[in-house]
């Protein structure tokens, strides 16, 4: 018997594969019982070691006696009325997983040239100036949108009855310097957190005036929120 | 130092993922080309002022700077806004493992609760189901009749889309997905031993030329 | 497309750490620039080739490569053993025979079945889809219509990228069966085979050498 290397065979059609080429036998014409009897050698040491892939040799084995029998009994007829190799399967799987194995010696070629190349390792001293979030994150909020989220924290609060008419001392600047104050704190505020503080109604009206009026003189911005209808107060540095 | 060199230097530089030293490049270049190759740690920071100098005559968008002892490339200030706008559009794009957890969950068990998945993944997931709301991954399919009638969620028809699945029943059952997974390490190791000895035990056979496996 | 532009994608290309497209290049620069600003698509090719041409004319020691449909930046080849010398990471694995034999089934013959593969390989293949899966070289494409609706694998972007392909279409084409046959002694195979040994004899000695420095 010849020393070869086991681990080296993919599989009980690579071990053929080696067989056909090292004896430089003829695919289509296989000696049946010269290689069922060589692989079947290999297959009891396998067998006898209980390995994992002893099922796919035995299979293999099996199929290689079934057609040593088959090639000793008279030739079946197809319907054209030629006779059947027997072999013929097997010569068509060998073929096939022949012309993968051909390709993966082409991968391995790639895998080479490839693994000599290599690609930029340190980025992290490339300057980044990522744009202002709020220009990607209101680029579909309007006013409007401004305005019905407002609307519906409003409605959410319930009607209070109210015994007595208090009279509120709130002017738009005392809200102003109220959200100003806050965000010398915080870097953001929730606008819901913010009012949640608040008890009247009024008041809520008023500190969405003096919020407005911020925004619209540059002094702080406004981005959406993650929570829906809310959304996030921010001071624009140095104007 | 000969200019071949720089080339070398150049190449080393782009592709080392840490700050590359001028003791590094010298080692790599003498590892390679021999001990007495002419080349010392004090050649290296002339050869990066070349290499810098092409990359600005030759109008190039990177170059190399110097920091604490070592070299990296890095893209020039002016192309900081591009870079910047790509790099938050990546980030903004990018899903998180997070939210691939709970989209997961979300797919396996639909139609689910916010509070089912909170108490398989054990934390709260208010944001994260907003984030694939906005993404469309998720929707809202319906109510539970329990107790609160808390929102359903499922997966969506782009959730489909993105992962190639014609339909949900389409998606890899666990348990096929542990019958690849399951523990080849150890099987294979356990098959390389064996390979050994059956190698050896061909060579024994080829010694003694008769076994009979006729018989068997 | 003006000129300007040239530098910018240069530098969006060299700052990105991963593959990048020709859309997601024109998006970040309009993105800046604005809707209306002349770029397309189509630009991108011609300026890398012109960016390449400009590497290569003032002799620099990487380029940009058209890889898994993107691009970028990448060293020379000729470098690859002085930057193998100071990265551990380059003498990682090369993927075994089981691994390219498997590999090139699913890529030819994508989107295929546990099942298929197996019958054209002769062999159980879990361990090698599972190891395949984990390197992300293939993915779980769906589902078969035939009896017991078995999972479809295909091969994936980090396939191309291992292979240096820029699209399935590259692959090279695999010999027709009774090509094959007339081929008796296996002849370009063999070539093959040698050639990557010598390769790896060479790798392993310079590792070797390193090693041998190492200890010194």
């Amino acid at each position: 018997m010849y020393k070869i290397k086991l681990d080296q065979f993919e599989g009980p059609l690579d071990l053929l594969l080696f067989f056909i080429k090292r004896d430089e036998l003829n695919i289509y014409d296989i000696p049946i019982s010269k290689i069922t009897k060589e692989f079947l050698d290999y297959v009891n040491l396998i067998k006898m070691l209980d390995l994992e892939i002893a099922g796919d040799f035995i299979l293999m084995a099996s199929t290689l006696m079934h057609i040593k029998v088959r090639m000793l009994l008279p030739r079946e007829i197809n319907e054209k009325g030629e006779e059947i190799d027997p072999r013929t399967e097997l010569i068509q799987a060998l073929l096939e997983y022949k012309k993968y194995k051909e390709m993966s010696e082409e991968f391995s070629f790639l895998e080479t040239n490839q693994r000599k190349i290599n690609f930029r390792g340190n980025f992290s001293s490339d300057e980044k100036i990522a744009p202002p979030e709020y220009e990607i994150l209101l680029k579909n909020v309007t006013i409007f949108d401004l305005a019905k989220a407002f609307k519906n924290v409003i409605d959410k609060i319930k009607p209070e009855i109210f015994h007595e008419i208090k009279k509120l001392n709130i002017s738009i600047e005392e809200q102003i310097s109220f959200i100003m104050d806050k965000l010398n704190i915080n870097k953001e505020l929730h606008f819901i957190s913010m009012i949640n503080e608040m008890r009247d109604k009024i008041r809520i009206v008023i500190t969405f005036i003096a919020l407005l009026e911020l925004t619209k003189a540059g002094i702080i911005g406004i981005k959406e929120s993650m929570n829906f209808n809310d959304f996030v107060l921010y001071k624009i540095s140095n104007g | 130092m000969d200019n071949i060199y720089l080339n070398i230097i150049e190449a080393l530089i782009f592709s080392s993922d840490d700050i590359i030293t001028s003791v590094e490049i010298v080692r790599a270049i003498k590892g390679i080309d021999g001990e007495e190759t002419q080349i010392s740690d004090a050649d290296i920071d002339g050869a990066i002022d070349s290499l810098n100098k092409k990359y600005d005559e030759f109008n190039i968008a990177y170059h190399i700077v110097k920091i604490a002892n070592g070299f990296l490339f890095a893209t020039k200030p002016e192309y900081a806004k591009y870079i910047g706008y790509l790099s938050s559009e990546k980030s903004k794009r990018r899903l998180s493992a997070a939210a691939l957890e709970t989209l997961a969950i979300i797919a396996y068990k639909q139609p689910i609760t916010k509070p089912e998945i909170e108490s398989i993944r054990g934390v709260n997931s208010d944001y994260i189901l907003n984030t694939l709301l906005e993404k469309s991954l998720i929707s809202i399919s319906g109510r539970a009749e329990s107790i609160g009638r808390p929102l359903l969620y499922g997966t969506t028809e782009e959730f489909l889309k993105y992962f190639g699945l014609n339909k949900l029943s389409d998606l890899p059952k666990p348990r096929e997905i542990d019958e690849i997974m399951k523990d080849e390490d150890f099987l294979e190791q356990r098959q390389k031993i064996m390979m050994n000895l059956i190698e050896e035990n061909i060579e024994n056979e080829s010694n003694d030329e008769q076994t009979s496996i006729d018989e068997a």
